[in-house]
């Protein structure tokens, strides 16, 4: 097995648990954190496939790796947004939650 | 990048060995602190992950020949002080919220 | 071998924890370990553009805005708990993740072999570019119209947060004012800290038209630096109103977009160089669009507004 | 001459190495939280500190170097001063305090 394909398998480990904490935690702030696990292995997938297309003196495609730093941007600009609505959530009812008891 | 190196091959190795013997002791205390009781103790030792985890760097950034490794030790130094600091406004911001 | 199964459980395991921690703050704390993991695992993989981009923005910067938040929403979060999930419903939850999991490793497994590549194109078409650095030649020259749209994307993001700002201080100053204890230690370190930070940042921008770097992971430590700088009191957060921010944080764009139009003129479609002079136009484009990024990450992190404008 | 700064190397990240096992042994077997990290932040900076120096015996060029220094400087001034504030924020609110 290569180092890809284990980064690979790790990714693939990795949206698992992540899908699993965004869809059993009930606080947002733990949601917003599972959707940046979820990140992380999707990145590394593309990681991974950077890494078997090494070629041409290169260690690995840099079109994937530039993906994914656009992703990184992009994923902290929507947990900004999510974290600012949070706040605000919390600013105005005193709870950070999105149950409908109460 | 990829540039060529005089390094001994030896040495390279020795290194990637020093690099992952650092990162495991870093995880075994890691694996202790985390379950320390207040929240204090957790930032403290995600500081310290980060101090092993930068020496880890810099010993595999110098063993694979990837010396922006360097820039990414520094960058690492600096966020990690910012993550305090944050930890340390957000502490005492929440208590001025609840008073 | 040893290096890569260990740090890729180190990595899991730590994923795993932030998921199953039940103090929120814990799980937090974990994510940043998890940023740091993942920046050591990005060197492995011959990425050290990425490497930075994570250490600065995926660990650090967002590291640094959930570590605020949840302190903030310590009281909440702790009287929250325990809305347990029923067992059933966990166990639903476990065998559609574990079926997830497997359907992505699967695609892992059966990846085609050779792998497709575009690092030979990348490298052919370099030397037009000016360039050194095949990534920085990916978001500036062959795939810039994702670079342009990012950075509307960052200012759209802005805006959604700002336009959560109460009535009462719209258009206000982020965030509350930070006092300045001169000798404080707080005071101490950022007027340390943050020269430094800026020197690192403008080195690592500066760098990434030949080496790993660039202007995303520059401006990310730039940003970083200049919250710090209002944490510690040392500077106070602008007014969102005021037209100098505005400017600056719509320059990069705009002049992204400007250079870009002017492609179809000179050199026949959008956001195309004319040859002798690619370098110094993505020069032109990466200065300010450091600058805006910079600005706009910044207030990102600080948040809508909560203070009125005043004056 | 090259031999000789493989072996200081060699020696110097040996050196750090076992502070970061001395800082993780002291982790373990220490009693309570307080003295834990007072252990742990010691050999840890002295630990990088160590590795830094061995590196510099590797380093190409100046700035190379310069960075290696100012990564373990700014790790030591930014770890002792952030601890401190820490410390300062925890006492009155912790819960054992």
């Amino acid at each position: 097995m290569t180092e890809a394909t284990l980064y690979g398998l790790c990714s693939a480990a990795l949206v698992g648990v992540g899908l699993f904490g965004l869809i059993m935690h009930p606080q947002p702030l733990r949601k917003i954190l599972a959707f940046n696990l979820i990140g992380g292995g999707v990145f590394l997938l593309f990681g991974a496939v950077a890494r078997r297309g090494a070629a041409a003196g290169l260690g690995g495609d840099p079109v994937p790796q530039a993906l994914v730093i656009t992703g990184l941007v992009v994923a902290f600009a929507a947990t900004a947004l999510a974290v600012a609505l949070l706040l605000r959530l919390f600013q105005e009812t005193g709870r950070a939650t999105l149950g409908s008891d109460g | 990048m990829l540039g060529s190196s005089l390094k001994h091959p030896a040495m390279a190795d020795f290194l990637f060995a020093a690099a992952g013997l650092v990162l495991a002791m870093v995880a075994a205390g890691l694996a202790r602190i985390l379950w320390g009781p207040g929240d204090a103790d957790r930032i403290m030792a995600a500081q310290l992950l980060g101090t092993g985890g930068i020496a880890a760097l810099l010993l595999l950034g110098e063993a694979t020949n990837v010396p922006a490794a360097l820039d990414v030790a520094l960058t690492l130094v600096l966020l990690a002080a910012f993550i305090s600091v944050a930890f340390v406004k957000g502490a005492t911001r929440s208590e001025a919220d609840g008073a | 071998m040893a290096f890569d199964i260990g740090l890729a459980l180190l990595v899991l395991g730590v994923g795993a924890w932030t998921v199953a921690a039940r103090d929120t703050f814990a799980a937090v704390v974990g994510f940043v370990a998890y940023g740091l993991l993942l920046a050591l695992l990005w060197v492995r993989l011959a990425a050290p553009d990425v490497a930075l981009t994570e250490a600065a923005l995926g660990s650090g910067l967002t590291g640094g805005l959930l570590v605020s938040a949840s302190t903030r929403l310590r009281r909440a979060e702790t009287r929250a708990v325990d809305e347990r999930q029923p067992a059933s419903l966990r166990l639903a939850a476990a065998v559609l993740c574990t079926l997830v999991s497997a359907g992505v490793a699967a695609i892992v497994l059966l990846l085609p072999e050779p792998a497709p590549t575009l690092a030979p194109q990348a490298m052919v078409n370099m030397a037009a570019t000016g360039l050194g650095n095949p990534v920085t030649a990916v978001l500036m020259a062959y795939r810039a119209i994702d670079t342009l749209l990012e950075t509307v994307v960052l200012l759209l993001a802005l805006v959604g947060i700002w336009s959560l700002a109460p009535d009462r201080v719209w258009g206000g100053v982020p965030g509350p004012r930070h006092q300045a204890e001169p000798d404080g230690l707080l005071t101490f370190i950022a007027q340390l800290l943050v020269p430094v930070g800026i020197l690192v940042g403008i080195h690592i921008f500066w760098v990434g038209s030949v080496a790993p770097g660039g202007e995303f992971q520059g401006a990310t430590i730039l940003a970083a630096m200049w919250i710090l700088a209002m944490m510690a009191g040392l500077v106070d957060a602008p007014a969102v109103n005021r037209r100098w921010l505005r400017l600056m944080l719509v320059a990069g764009p705009a002049v992204f977009l400007t250079i870009g139009l002017t492609g179809f003129a000179v050199a026949g479609s959008f956001l195309a160089y004319p040859e002798p002079h690619a370098k110094l136009l993505i020069l032109m484009i990466e200065i300010p669009v450091t600058l805006s990024i910079a600005a706009t990450l910044a207030l990102l992190v600080a948040g809508p507004p909560e203070r009125a404008p005043g004056r | 001459m090259s031999a000789a700064l493989n072996g200081l190397t060699i020696l110097a990240v040996c050196a750090g190495a076992f502070f970061f096992l001395a800082g993780t042994v002291g982790l373990l077997r220490f009693p309570d939280t307080l003295s834990r990290l007072h252990a742990l932040t010691k050999a840890d900076n002295l630990g990088l500190g160590l590795v830094v120096l061995g590196l510099l015996f590797q380093a190409e060029g100046l700035l190379a170097a310069l960075k290696l220094i100012s990564v373990w400087l700014l790790a030591l001034l930014a770890g002792a001063t952030v601890t401190q504030l820490i410390a300062h924020t925890a006492r009155p609110s912790g819960p054992q305090a």
